[in-house]
Parts: C-alpha cells; sequence; structure tokens
C-alpha cells in the first residue's frame, strides 16, 4: 500500500506542477496580448469607469512598474510563483491568496456536493438501466442524458429556480446563507455531470454483466441478487470511479458558469470578474487554484481505484 | 435411480430455425460419468449448455431433459438457475477468466459455502482452507486471480464450483492446453466425483482423458451420435469410420518415425551452445545447444510456463539471450523467420475479411493472387473462406490458413508455438502432417513446440525436452 | 437493492425541505437589498459607492433626492468673495460606530487622502486642506463653485481611524452613518444592525443585509420570490416580467445617466459635422427606447437628461431620425456607394469600429442595432465587445473611431464638474475627442467659477445648444434607474443621484 | 477516409436498422439545411424589425422574431453554418490530435506514453472552458481562437479513449504476426486499430460537438464570445435566456436544434448498443 502511495503522490505532483507552470506562462502571456494598455485596464477595473482617467493610470503603471521590459516582469512572475506567492490583486488591493483563501471554501463545498448529486443521481440510474439494456427506461435516460447535455448548465440552473424557488417557494433564489442556499446550485452542477456518468456506469454494469466471471459466480449457486452486490457492483464501480475523474474538467468549468448563475462567491466566479477587469495576478491565483483543486480531487480519486482494484497499481 | 435422461435434444438458432445439434439421447445415473466426444466446432458445449439452461442468447433447445424424473427444460430462468450450483454444477472452459479479477480466491469460494451452508464467515473460511489443502492451493487463498497461474485457476475454480455438493458436474474441455503434469491433477480430480456417488459428465477432444474416466461415452459428428457405449470398448474397437479414424489420429498410436537424416552440414539454418534465456534478468534455461538444419524439423517439449515461449521470440531475435550464442545462417532474410501461433482466431486481425489480410501479405511478399488460390486447393481449403471475418471460421481451417500465410513470405525457419493444442485429434493430425509435407517441399526447418511427448518423439526428427535445461 | 437506494434519494430531498421551512418566522424582518455592484475591498475609493448607499459612513455635505445639497456631518459652509477659499464648520458631539469621537482630526485625514486618491477630488483645483479646532478650510488654486456638491461624492465620505491598520491599508467600514457592519462576507454580501446612538434620525428598521447577484436575470428572481425586498438595476425583459408579479411594486425613475455615442473628431471621416449629424440621423431612438430598453420616453432628443433640470435645454431642437437626410448629408462629403454597397471616397471604404462593453446588458445590443441601421447608409460597422478600459485608451493613443457607453452626469449634485471634464479643451476620455470649442471652453469655465443664477443658466443654454449642433457626442437613450420594492415596505425613496438606498426612512406596513 | 476504408458502402447500407436510418434522415436534413442555410426561408439573419421584437412564430416569420426583431429561422440556419462548422472543425482537430497521440502514446510505450498522459491530465487539470476564456479575452470574438481553445478542451478525451484501447489492440497477438509477416504500420494502424475505435469514436464525436456548443454558449454567459452580428446557436442561448418569461420559445429554439443535432450524430453511429 505504501508504495503505491508514493507512486499516486508522484504522478499527481508532477501534474500539479506543470499546471502551475502552465497557469503561471498562460495568464503572463495574456496580460501581454491584451489590447490596449495594461495600466489604463487595472485603472479602470479599480476605480470604475466614471472615475478612471489618463491620470489614474499613469499612478496604477508607477505602482506596477508595468513599464519595464516583459522579460523583467516574467522573472519576476515566475519568482513569485515559486515561492506561492500569488502577489497582489491589482484591482482589490490586498494579497490574493488572502482573497482565495475566503472564497475558495465556499467552491468546496460547492463542487463536493455537486459531485455528491450527480453520485446520487447517475449510480442508481446507470445500474438500473445497465440490468436492463434496451428496456424503456434505457432509452428514456439515453434521451434525456442527451437533451441535459445539449442544455448549458446556466440555462439547467434556470429551471430548477423556475421550478424550486418561484414556483413551489421551497429554496432560495441566490446567495450563500445556509446549506439551504447549496441545494439548488449543486442540484444544476449534479444534473449536468450525472447526465453522461450515468451512460457510463450503464455501459461498465452492462459489461459486467456479460463477463465470464458473472456467469460462473450464478453456476456455481449464488443468486442473482448476491451476484450483483458481491462481484458486478464492485467490477463496475472501477470504470465509472474512473471517469468522474475525468469529469472533474466539467465540474470546475461548471463551478466558474454557476457561481456567476447563483451568486455564489467562489474563486469560479472571482475568476470572472478577474478576467473582465483584466486582474491578472487574480486570473493566475484563481485557476491556479481551480487546477490544484482539480489535481487534488484526482488524487483522491486514485487512491479509490487503488482501493476498489488492486492490480491497477500494478499495471 | 436416473439422475438425468435427455430425449431427443436438439439445440437451434431461434430465428433462422436452423438445427445446429440434435438429436441426442442419453441417460447418466448417480455415481457414472458419461464423457461426450467429438471435432472441435460440432457443438459439444451447447449440450452442456442446454442442460444447464444457460445457452447464449439467440440459441434455444427442444426436446425433453429429465432431472431425477422431473422434466426441468420447460422451467423458468429463474427456477432453472435454483439448480444451479445445487444440483448442477460446471466447470468453466476458460477458469482463468470466469473468477471475479478483484476478489481474493479464497473469499470466493467461501462465499459459495457461506450461501449454501449458511456458514458465518469464520466457519466458511475454515471449509475453503480444508477444500485449497486438498487441492494443494495451500497459500492461495489470500491471493487475487491475476496472481494465479492458469493450473491454480483451474483448481480455484474446481473448488468454487463443487463448493455446493452439487450431484451433477458438467466439465467442458477440462484439459484444453495443459501439459502432461497439469493433465494428470485434473483428471484425478474428476475421477473423484463418481467415486463420491455423483456424476459426471465430460466434453472433450482428449482422447487420453476419456479412457482414463472410463465410464460410458458419446461420439458425436456434425451434430449427431455416430457410436455410443462403454468408453473402453468403443475405444478399443471402434465400429463407426469416423471413431477408428479419431482413435488413429491419437499421438500415442501413430508409428514411430522412419529415420531419414539429413547430414550436409551446409545448410546448417540456426545453432546455439550454452544457450541462457530468460526474461528481465531472471534465466530459467541454461545451457541449450541445438541445431537445425533445412528440412528438418526439430520438436521442443517440456511443462508449461518453463519458457519455450521465450526460447521462440529468442531465435526469431526480438528478445537477446542473456547468455551463450545463437547463430543464424546469413542468408535468412529479414522476413524469413515466420511464427505460427497457439490459438489460430488471436493469429488474424480480428475485425477484416481474411481476404484483405492475405491481399495486403501477398503485396508484400510479390505473390500473385492465382499462386496463392492454387496453395489453398492443396490444403483444401476453398478460395470463398477468405471473404469471412476470422471470427466465423474454424479453428482448424484458420490454422491452416496460417500456414499458407507464412508460406507466402517464403520463409526459412518456421517456429510453431503448439499449434494445434487447441484442435482436436483429427483436425490435429492433417494440420500437423500437412505442415511437415509443406516443410519438405519448401525445404524449410520447423521448430514445434508442443507439451505432447507422443507428438514429440513421433513427428519431429530429433526432440529436446526442456526439462534438462531448467535453472 | 436499487429501489431502497432511490428510496435514500428521496428521503433526503424531503428532509431537506421540511427542515428549512422557507420564511422562518423571527421577530423583526431583516430588509434584504439585491444590486450588481460587490463591495470587493474595504478600500472606499472602490467601494465608497456601496458603503455611502447602505448608508454606513457619511459625507460633510449631504444631498436630498432632488439634488438639493443640505448639512451633513458639516453644519454649514461658506466660501470667501473670490471664491478661493472655503471654510466648513463640522457638526460636534458626532460618534463613530466604534464609539471614538468625530472631529476636525479625523475629517482631514480622510479627505487629505480622498484627495491623493483618484476621484472627484482630485480633479478640482484645490491647493490646500487645513484644520482649525472644528472648522475644515480648503484652498482653491482659482475660483470653483461646485466644491460643496464634490464633498457630497462617495469617494469623500469620512471613515473613522479604526478602519485602517497601522501601515494605512483599509481593514474595516466603520463610520458615522445610521447603521453599522455586523458581518461582511466579500465580496458578496454585507450584514447591517442599526447604529442605535446615531446624530440624527434614527432609522426605523433594525437589521438590513446586501447582497451583490451579477446577473440581471438573478436579481429579478430574487425580487419576485421575495428572497430580496429591495431589488436595483433590472435588464429590461426582467423588469417588465416583475409587472405580473402583485408581491412587488415596480419603479423606474429617470437619473442623469446617458447612452452615448463617442465620436473621434480628429479622424478624417468625422472632422466635418455634417458627417456626424449623419450617423445620429440614422438612429432611430424611438424603436431602441421602446424595442430594448422598454421606455419609449427614454428616447434621447439631446445630451442632458430632463433628470438634470437645469441643464435640461427644453427650447433645443429634437435630434430627427431621418435615413434619406442621412445619406444626403454623406453624399454631400463626397461619398459614393461602392458595389458592396459601402460607401467609398477617394479608394477608402466607409468602414468603422464600435467599441463598446457587456457589464451594461443593452449596450451590445444597441450596438447590434447601429451596426444594422449604419449598415443601411452604407457604412460598415465592426462590434468589438470587450473590456471598457479600451475606451479611454483609444482615446489617448487617438486610435479609437466611435465608442459606446454610458456617461452618469450624476457623479455630483451639480453636474459641472462632469461636463468640465468631458468638453473643455482637449476633450476627455469620456468626453468629446478631436473636437474643440472656444465659446464651450469659456463658457464651462465661467459656471464652474461665479455663483450668480442668472449669468449661469446663459451659458448652460449656450453649451447644449453648441453641443447639440456639433454632436461631439450624440446621445442615445436617457437612463432609466429599475428598482423593485416589496409590497409590504413603505417611505422607500429611490435616489436619482443614486445616492442612497433609504434604508434610514423605510420600514415594515403595519 | 481511412475509417471507411474497411467498411464498404453496400456493408454499410444493409446494415442500417430502423434508429439508424431515423439518424442518418435527420442527420442530412440538418446538413443540407446548414448548407442551403438563410435563403432556404428568405429573410436575411442579420436585417432588423425592433418594434417587430420577440413576435410568435407567424406566417412571415416561421418560428417567430428574437429580441431585435431579427428572423429566427434565418438566425438558426445561419448560426448552424457556424455552430456546426465550429463544432465539426474543432471536434476533427481534437480528434486528429488526440487520437494520432494516442496511438503514439500505446506504440512507444514506456517515457512517451508517461510524458504524454501527464501532459493530458496537466491540460484537463486547467479547465477548458477556463483556458478559452483567458485566449477570448486577449482577442475578444476571434473565431479563431475560439476553435483553437474548444479543440484544446476536447482532445483528451479523444486520447484518453484512444490510447486505453490501442494498448489492448496492440497487445493482441495478431498485431505480431503482421508484424512478423513484414505489414507495414499503415496495415496495423488502418486494419488493426481503426476498426476497433471507429464505434467508441463516434461516440464521443456525437458528445464532443455538445459540449463544443455549450462552450460557446458558456463563454456568451459571461460575455466574451463571438461578435455581433454573427449567428451561432451558443451564443443565441444565452441572448434570449433573459427572455425565458415572455417568449420561452425563443430559449427552447436553440437548444431543440442541438438536441436534433447530437441525437442524429447518436443514433446514426448507432448509439443504441445492441450488447
Amino acid at each position: 500500500m505504501y508504495k503505491k502511495l508514493i507512486a499516486a503522490l508522484l504522478k499527481r505532483g508532477l501534474q500539479a506542477l506543470i499546471v502551475a507552470l502552465i497557469v503561471g506562462l498562460v495568464s503572463f502571456a495574456m496580460m501581454q496580448a491584451l489590447p490596449g494598455d495594461a495600466a489604463f485596464r487595472i485603472a479602470a477595473g479599480r476605480y470604475g469607469y466614471d472615475l478612471m482617467d489618463a491620470a489614474a493610470a499613469e499612478a496604477v503603471r508607477q505602482e506596477l512598474g508595468l513599464d519595464r521590459h516583459w522579460s523583467l516582469q516574467l522573472f519576476d512572475w515566475l519568482k513569485a510563483l515559486a515561492q506561492f506567492n500569488l502577489g497582489e490583486s491589482f484591482i482589490y488591493r490586498g494579497s490574493v491568496s488572502e482573497k482565495i483563501a475566503v472564497q475558495l471554501g465556499h467552491t468546496l463545498t460547492l463542487s463536493l456536493s455537486a459531485l455528491f448529486v450527480s453520485i446520487l443521481i447517475a449510480f442508481p440510474i446507470g445500474i438500473y438501466t445497465g440490468l436492463n439494456p434496451n428496456g424503456w427506461a434505457d432509452k428514456f435516460f439515453l434521451q434525456l442524458s442527451i437533451f441535459v447535455r445539449a442544455i448549458p448548465p446556466f440555462a439547467v440552473g434556470l429551471t430548477l429556480v423556475l421550478i424550486f424557488s418561484v414556483h413551489l417557494k421551497l429554496f432560495p433564489v441566490a446567495g450563500f446563507r445556509s446549506f439551504h442556499h447549496l441545494i439548488l446550485p449543486a442540484f444544476t452542477l449534479g444534473i449536468g455531470m450525472a447526465a453522461v456518468s450515468n451512460r457510463v456506469i450503464r455501459d461498465s454494469v452492462l459489461e459486467a454483466m456479460h463477463s465470464d466471471w458473472q456467469l460462473f459466480s450464478r453456476i456455481k449457486g449464488l443468486p442473482s441478487g448476491l451476484t450483483l452486490r458481491a462481484h458486478v457492483l464492485r467490477n463496475a464501480a472501477l470504470p465509472s470511479v474512473t471517469y468522474i475523474g475525468v469529469q472533474m474538467a466539467y465540474l470546475i468549468e461548471g463551478v466558474v458558469i454557476i457561481e456567476t448563475l447563483f451568486a455564489w462567491p467562489g474563486i469560479g466566479h472571482a475568476l470572472i470578474h478577474a478576467i473582465f477587469g483584466r486582474d491578472i495576478a487574480m486570473v493566475q491565483g484563481t485557476a491556479l487554484t481551480l487546477g490544484l483543486i482539480y489535481v487534488g480531487l484526482n488524487l483522491v480519486i486514485d487512491f479509490l481505484c487503488s482501493f476498489i482494484d488492486p492490480r491497477s497499481a500494478k499495471s | 435411480m436416473t439422475l438425468l435422461s435427455v430425449k431427443n435434444l436438439y439445440v437451434f438458432i431461434e430465428d433462422k430455425q436452423v438445427d445446429l445439434l440434435g438429436p441426442i439421447s442419453f441417460s447418466l445415473e448417480l455415481g457414472e460419468n458419461l464423457t461426450i466426444m467429438g471435432e472441435t466446432g460440432a457443438g459439444k458445449s451447447l449440450i452442456a449448455q442446454a442442460i444447464l439452461g444457460s445457452l447464449p442468447t439467440g440459441l434455444k433447445s427442444r426436446g425433453d431433459i429429465l432431472l431425477k424424473g422431473e422434466a426441468i427444460d420447460n422451467l423458468s430462468p429463474k427456477k432453472r438457475a435454483a439448480l444451479w450450483g445445487d444440483i448442477i454444477t460446471a466447470l468453466p472452459q476458460e477458469p482463468w477468466l470466469s473468477l471475479d479479477p478483484l476478489m481474493r480466491s479464497g473469499q470466493q469460494v467461501a462465499e459459495t459455502h457461506r450461501y449454501f451452508k449458511s456458514y458465518n464467515w469464520k466457519e466458511a473460511k475454515k471449509q475453503t482452507e480444508q477444500q485449497f489443502k486438498k487441492l494443494d492451493l495451500s497459500d492461495t487463498a489470500q491471493k487475487r486471480p491475476f496472481q494465479l497461474s492458469g493450473g491454480m485457476a483451474q483448481r480455484v475454480a474446481f473448488a468454487a464450483a463443487t463448493a455446493g455438493d452439487a450431484e451433477l458436474l458438467l466439465a467442458d474441455e477440462p484439459t484444453k492446453g495443459l501439459d502432461s503434469h497439469r493433465h494428470d491433477k485434473i483428471l484425478s480430480l474428476l475421477k473423484a466425483i463418481p467415486q463420491k456417488g455423483d456424476s459426471l459428465l465430460t466434453i472433450t477432444h482428449d482422447l487420453d482423458l476419456a479412457y482414463a474416466l472410463g465410464g460410458k461415452i458419446i461420439i458425436l459428428k456434425n451434430g449427431k451420435i455416430v457410436e455410443e457405449g462403454i468408453t473402453h470398448t468403443v475405444l478399443s474397437s471402434p465400429k463407426a469410420s469416423y471413431t477408428q479414424a479419431l482413435c488413429a489420429a491419437n499421438p500415442s498410436s501413430w508409428p514411430p518415425l522412419s529415420s531419414c537424416t539429413i547430414s550436409s552440414k551446409e545448410n546448417i539454418l540456426v545453432q546455439s551452445e550454452k544457450l541462457r534465456i530468460g526474461r528481465n534478468k531472471i534465466a530459467f534455461i541454461k545451457g541449450l545447444d541445438f541445431c537445425l538444419k533445412a528440412g528438418e524439423s526439430l520438436a521442443i517439449s517440456g511443462p508449461s510456463g518453463i519458457g519455450k515461449t521465450s526460447l521462440l521470440d529468442t531465435i526469431i531475435g526480438s528478445i537477446k539471450p542473456m547468455g551463450g550464442t545463437l547463430t543464424r545462417a546469413e542468408h535468412i532474410g529479414k522476413w524469413e523467420i515466420q511464427k505460427l501461433y497457439q490459438d489460430p482466431p488471436t493469429a488474424f486481425p480480428p475485425l477484416i475479411s481474411l481476404k484483405d489480410n492475405f491481399k495486403a501479405v501477398t503485396k508484400k511478399h510479390k505473390m500473385a493472387w492465382d499462386q496463392l488460390l492454387q496453395l489453398l486447393e492443396n490444403v483444401e481449403l476453398d478460395a470463398s473462406i477468405l471473404e469471412r471475418r476470422p471470427s466465423n471460421v474454424s479453428g482448424g481451417e484458420l490454422q491452416r490458413l496460417s500456414f499458407i500465410r507464412a508460406l507466402i513470405a517464403k520463409p526459412k525457419i518456421l517456429l510453431a508455438d503448439e499449434p494445434t493444442s487447441r484442435l482436436d485429434l483429427i483436425t490435429q493430425e492433417t494440420c500437423l502432417n500437412l505442415l511437415k509435407k509443406l516443410c519438405r517441399e519448401e525445404n524449410i526447418g520447423i521448430i514445434l513446440v508442443t507439451h505432447n511427448q507422443h507428438i514429440a518423439e513421433k513427428w519431429a526428427h530429433n526432440h529436446i525436452d526442456l526439462n534438462q535445461f531448467c535453472v | 437493492m436499487f429501489t431502497k437506494s432511490l428510496a435514500a434519494l428521496g428521503m433526503a430531498l424531503a428532509f431537506s425541505t421540511i427542515a428549512f421551512a422557507h420564511d422562518s418566522a423571527h421577530e423583526e424582518k431583516t430588509v434584504k437589498i439585491a444590486a450588481p455592484w460587490e463591495i470587493t475591498s474595504f478600500d472606499l475609493a472602490i467601494s465608497g459607492y456601496v458603503i455611502q448607499k447602505l448608508e454606513i459612513m457619511e459625507n460633510l455635505v449631504d444631498a436630498d433626492e432632488n439634488g438639493v445639497l443640505r448639512p451633513g456631518l458639516a453644519t454649514d459652509w461658506a466660501a470667501s468673495e473670490d471664491a478661493m477659499t472655503w471654510r466648513f464648520t463640522l457638526r460636534n458631539n458626532v460618534t463613530f460606530h466604534d464609539g471614538t469621537a468625530f472631529n476636525a482630526g479625523t475629517a482631514l485625514t480622510a479627505l487629505t487622502r480622498a484627495w491623493k486618491q483618484p476621484g472627484v477630488l482630485s480633479k478640482a483645483p484645490i491647493k490646500s486642506i487645513t484644520a482649525e479646532d472644528n472648522v475644515i478650510i480648503f484652498e482653491m488654486e482659482k475660483a470653483f463653485a461646485a466644491l460643496p456638491a464634490l464633498l457630497a461624492h462617495a469617494t469623500t465620505i469620512i471613515p473613522a481611524a479604526a478602519s485602517f491598520d497601522e501601515a494605512g491599508a483599509p481593514v474595516a467600514f466603520v463610520g458615522t452613518g445610521p447603521f453599522k457592519v455586523s458581518a461582511y462576507t466579500p465580496p458578496q454580501s454585507i450584514d447591517l444592525e442599526r447604529y442605535d446612538n446615531y446624530w440624527g434620525k434614527k432609522a426605523k428598521i433594525a437589521k438590513a443585509g446586501y447582497l451583490a447577484a451579477g446577473r440581471a436575470e438573478t436579481r429579478a428572481l430574487l425580487a419576485e420570490t421575495g428572497d430580496a425586498n429591495l431589488v436595483f438595476t433590472f435588464d429590461p425583459a426582467g423588469f417588465n416580467g416583475l409587472q405580473a408579479v402583485d408581491s412587488v411594486e415596480t419603479i423606474a425613475v429617470p437619473i442623469p445617466r446617458v447612452v452615448t455615442l463617442k465620436v473621434n473628431a480628429g479622424h478624417a471621416f468625422f472632422a466635418d459635422p455634417k458627417a456626424r449629424q449623419a450617423l445620429s440621423l440614422a438612429i432611430n431612438r424611438q424603436a431602441i427606447a421602446t424595442s430594448i430598453t422598454r421606455f419609449p420616453e427614454a428616447a434621447a432628443s439631446q445630451l442632458f437628461p430632463p433628470a438634470l433640470n437645469s441643464w435640461h435645454n427644453t427650447d433645443l431642437p429634437k435630434l430627427e431620425y431621418d435615413m434619406e437626410k442621412a445619406k444626403m448629408l454623406l453624399a454631400e462629403l463626397g461619398w459614393q456607394k461602392g458595389e458592396d454597397g459601402i460607401l467609398v471616397k477617394n479608394g477608402e471604404r466607409f468602414a468603422i469600429q464600435l467599441r463598446t462593453f457587456p457589464d451594461r446588458p443593452e449596450l451590445p445590443l444597441i450596438a447590434t442595432v447601429l451596426q444594422a441601421s449604419w449598415k443601411e447608409i452604407g457604412i460598415e460597422l465592426d462590434v468589438s465587445v470587450a473590456n471598457y478600459s479600451q475606451i479611454p485608451a483609444g482615446h489617448q493613443d487617438g486610435s479609437l473611431h466611435v465608442a459606446l457607453y454610458a456617461r452618469n452626469y450624476g457623479l455630483t449634485p451639480d453636474p459641472i464638474g462632469t461636463v468640465l471634464q468631458d468638453f473643455a479643451a482637449g476633450g476627455g476620455d469620456w468626453g468629446a475627442m478631436g473636437w474643440e470649442n472656444a465659446q464651450v471652453a469659456q463658457a464651462l469655465e465661467e459656471i464652474a467659477a461665479k455663483g450668480d443664477v442668472e449669468k449661469r443658466a446663459k451659458n448652460i443654454a449656450l453649451v447644449s445648444s453648441i453641443i447639440q449642433e456639433e454632436l461631439p457626442l450624440i446621445p442615445i437613450t436617457w437612463y432609466q434607474h429599475t428598482a423593485s420594492i416589496d409590497a409590504n415596505l413603505e417611505d422607500v425613496i429611490i435616489d436619482p443621484l443614486q445616492r442612497s438606498y433609504g434604508l434610514s426612512t423605510m420600514r415594515w406596513k403595519k | 477516409m481511412i475509417f471507411f476504408a474497411s467498411y464498404s458502402p453496400l456493408k454499410l447500407y444493409r446494415k442500417i436498422g430502423l434508429s439508424r436510418s431515423i439518424g442518418l434522415g435527420l442527420l442530412s436534413i440538418i446538413i443540407i439545411s446548414t448548407v442551403i442555410g438563410p435563403d432556404l426561408v428568405g429573410h436575411d439573419p442579420a436585417k432588423q424589425d425592433l418594434l417587430h421584437a420577440r413576435q410568435m412564430p407567424n406566417a412571415v416569420h416561421l418560428l417567430g422574431t428574437d429580441h431585435l426583431g431579427r428572423d429566427m429561422a434565418a438566425r438558426l440556419l445561419s448560426g448552424a453554418r457556424l455552430s456546426l462548422s465550429l463544432g465539426i472543425l474543432s471536434l476533427v482537430t481534437a480528434a486528429f490530435l488526440g487520437i494520432s497521440l494516442g496511438i503514439i502514446a500505446a506504440w512507444f510505450g514506456t517515457w512517451t506514453d508517461r510524458f504524454l498522459t501527464s501532459f493530458a491530465d496537466a491540460i484537463l487539470a486547467l479547465p477548458g472552458l477556463l483556458l478559452v476564456l483567458i485566449l477570448m479575452a486577449s482577442a475578444p470574438g476571434s473565431w479563431w481562437l475560439l476553435y483553437i481553445g474548444i479543440s484544446l478542451t476536447l482532445w483528451v478525451e479523444f486520447f484518453r479513449y484512444t490510447r486505453q484501447r490501442s494498448r489492448i489492440i496492440l497487445a493482441h497477438p495478431s498485431v505480431d504476426a503482421s508484424k512478423n509477416l513484414g505489414l507495414s504500420n499503415y496495415f496495423i494502424l488502418t486494419r488493426h486499430i481503426f476498426p476497433e475505435l471507429r464505434n467508441g469514436l463516434f461516440t464521443i464525436s456525437a458528445f464532443g460537438i455538445a459540449s463544443a456548443i455549450t462552450a460557446i454558449a458558456a463563454l456568451g454567459f459571461v460575455s466574451v464570445g463571438i461578435r455581433p452580428p454573427m449567428a451561432e446557436w451558443g451564443l443565441m442561448m444565452t441572448q434570449l435566456l433573459p427572455y425565458w418569461r415572455e417568449a420561452p420559445f425563443l430559449i427552447l429554439q436553440p437548444i431543440i436544434c442541438l438536441v436534433l443535432t447530437i441525437l442524429s450524430l447518436h443514433l446514426s453511429v448507432g448509439g443504441f448498443h445492441k450488447k
């Protein structure tokens, strides 16, 4: 078990490093490539355009040393990144890491509860359709999955709000004061993920049901229910859990959109504002944190997989 | 008391209403064993599946199957399945694939004990431990299937199948691909079943196994019974022509090879001195000397897992020898060492037609298409077979096709890795004779790897038993 | 087995709904406000707006909803005859929320900080700010009548010393206002409680909450479900939808903000006023107002909206919509139609770029309308929807052709400060570009300097008529400030100058 | 063409079941209407009629008018051209990139495999939308960057599927046999690997187009999408969203178009596994 721990950590550690490097370079390149003058953008971001003018932009230019040669700025940029100092937010005049620390908790709660909801929905449907292939349920959920996949996440969110908040008055529309506020955003994201993962689960259950060992387990005398629980589900769980790892990317993207719709104060939302206001330090900070959340969640998935199938650590 | 009686059993393809098998009638008493023999692909396995009620989708059976006097062929799938493990059980054809890859072997047997005898886990584990000790699997309970060898997997599957103390065990090709040592091991297990008072139905193409098991026998050809009776009488004095051919084809009854040595030295194809062979730094063969001349055949035998395949890979050059020398004659070109594979269907690209494959090979080695058709005629294969995909061509035909395919490359050496171990006796005999004829005509040196001692001694010019060179 | 997990799912859902009966009863309901503006940091130069609107901090000079100045933390103020020095006497026995006293010292530090940072004070010609026991004295470089109006602006609110740490970085919102901060979760929400020893009239509601909701759809839904009792700034469709909801009363108040088109008069295509008039004639303001903003009366007939009372010149001729006249004007300037329908003049196609930004949802829509209507008169318009900083940047480097944005002339009760910035010599980032008019510059100087009413009115009329004629900025629609109020809230004042949410005056119906 | 080299049209035709024929029929309708485009309906997608905005479907405008009074049918058709071309183009690039790298990783194994997989994981860690968001923010409205960004988000799924399946295929003895017989790598690619991958890749492609178009919608949601007046399904979903109360049929139209497209792709690929 110990050796597997090291292998998984090393792999994900390397991945985190690559992510940090890519995010650093891409956001720096973005700052250079943005049309117009960086100082103007930042001043606009800070003071709102009613008050912003050339003088304010000049003050910002001096303050952040934006007139230095880009290679100097890049060197400082990467040096700061290496020391995990994400620098000062151009617009909010506070350290980026401090801002992120406050908002990170909200994004994590949202992501994990969305993940939980997607599992809660996808597994029962996936298992049922896997056990009765090409039945009415199978065809129905295939169509439903295609339909939900074709709807952008914010439209799903709005429909849920319309039904549960406006008509049924069960949940609040937006904000984040209590667990109560978490339900709609989590379900919006969860449904989006479940739309795909239920098909993956269905296929793995189907494959398990048609395997030699499933037949032999029945022939040696075990009833179908026991075979399902003892053998089929565990074998089907492996590809499903690995697929959830792949879906993390969808989760992170969804978070960015859903937080904007539900006014959820996570880092996804902060990222959108940072990109709008061209606050590059904040963009880099939030993008990096989102990337590292992804890597962290995948590390959890790795352990889950090696727990389910010890063989995977070897292959 | 008759345990099982089968009358006019047919198995047919449901939507095309085409009979694959039948009429089959026989009866089996408690404590008795019956063997069903016939060529591969004659539908032998379908009988076992029909009795169990586990026919693949699309196939149906008709005719009556009586278990202890009551009809079970018209039971609902659920009721039929209730008999599994309790009254009828089956030893799977591919034991390695029939064990849950994620669960420890001991647990896969203990869960059957626990279900049938409602033990608690502790008691079920104890039972399994005893059963494993009997099958000398003492320390494998904790291992998972991917850590087991073929033989061990089979014994674990046996333990699991018989954990429910069923009265009828169906064994489908139990000795396929086993070397002699493991062959005897499974034989003793099977013989114990009738002695214990239960019944055994074995489906095989292994004549020696049938003979050793005794009891009654049924010979099948094209899905119909050609002969039946007491095994010893039928096999020692067969009446039906097919049975006679079957007995004659058994390598143990082959005439010894007429000696024809090829003296001249200069056409030595490959030679080795003190050869050491191993994989990732573990040597398992050392001090091997052999030499192969054009037109000559060399048989290499030994138990499975000793390194026969690694030896072939060393000869072909895909792995380096760990010690000693292996010299190949310079005039042997890049494609002039060809390999023949153990399981014919896996030697051909599965998703394209055979014609597509042969077109590419003939194009590569610049052989005219009608020259290929001529080759097919020599081996009595109809050209139309090329239109089909490998999956719907019989094992015997595919193996002959792979010979032809190898010949297109005009090889100087042919390496055959147990080419006929999965074929029935008659097909095996025709293939081996064909192989020898082709090599003599084309003056090709051939190395045949086999675990069958008779074949090794009676087919090849000289024979090496790797046991002497084993580390 | 499978049905069990489905039952578990249903049960979990049911449990979570019962346990949180939506409108749990509690003593006095909190007034929940929702608006698009986030409170991103403690720095008042950035989030001063919201803090002023929530009445957490106050200005020296206050203003009522009609823009009339009234005493705030300063009881009275007076200027010397030459309007070069101003003296503001401060109110006494006023305490900050943390109990510390409000005095000249705290006021001086706050005003000097506001003067140093970008804001309205930095634009005023101030020479020095000093304090004498409880009087603040401003020395001006030249006569400046509008100083009191500037001191009513959000960036000049007075924070307590405790709002900053020793290094001077802003760390808290401690003010003198009728409400104090009970909780702050950046950037989305802030909770307020009534400040009991407030110097003025105490607020009637005990608790209030502010939520920043970026999306217009979200705000419309918050209003409809009653999750927010006072919601500001709707998108046209959302506002229209709320009319049907009876638990909510919708209000639209004209405010001094104008959706306007900035034209680079320095560019060859637009140098001649006729070209700018042609562009203006091709804009169907009535259709835009009715279909996009849903307020037909918001179609702009001139730059200054009625909400700016004195600056709105009623006898100016209205801006018309006449495609043929526009084509005729362009033809006079020598433009001929090319084969692809786009005008060509000595080899150059009339293809220009319009810069706008998406923060205000209606701007990209209006840009698309302009694109289609100008295409009919032979002008090919490429619309670039990006960050609003590209407009001042385009002004500075001269690369701008045309820009569409919403200019706020209600920053201070008296708009002269902003108008001066936009139309004085050299134009302004958000004002005229490449356009000079000596008469206008002179008139603006006089308005800013002298106080006497009758001369001021003449100058204002002169400025507005020249702008209407030469069109350095082409106005399109005037802004309506939209809001929705919970039916059982009373005495809610919607301030057109957007200086306050009116929390201290409103109360729940009995 | 590689895909169909091993699947002659005659066999394809004989194989068509009911679901496949519906799929192919639907797909051909969509493709034909995309090719003909707006002149199928005779309206200019950019022509506005502000005073008749948000009209219900009527004789003149078959599918009604959008929030600026433009004909919805014309916009959907011209939008189809942009959405499907963008969707298919980024899909093809992603497929080419993903499949070739997948096969290379499976073929060479060891360190190439490890490098490529960790590279793919790293790209996956940077959420696709974010990448596109950052790219688009630097050059707003540029069509090419959008296409590159979306292909970058899609290729990983092709890569993982191809690599995993190719590893199994390349370990199959038939590949070793083909190599021994001197058959070219091209043969192994077209006869061993592609026939095996084909169906799986079609299913991923069907869903790939969906995610490409919903990505554009997401971009539109955060106002970084394509420049006006270009019509595009994803963008239309965002622009018509505010009118969900007064004209719900408006936002449903682009969504239904997308659903029909994916459904047709899914059906024509034989989406219903007949296992």
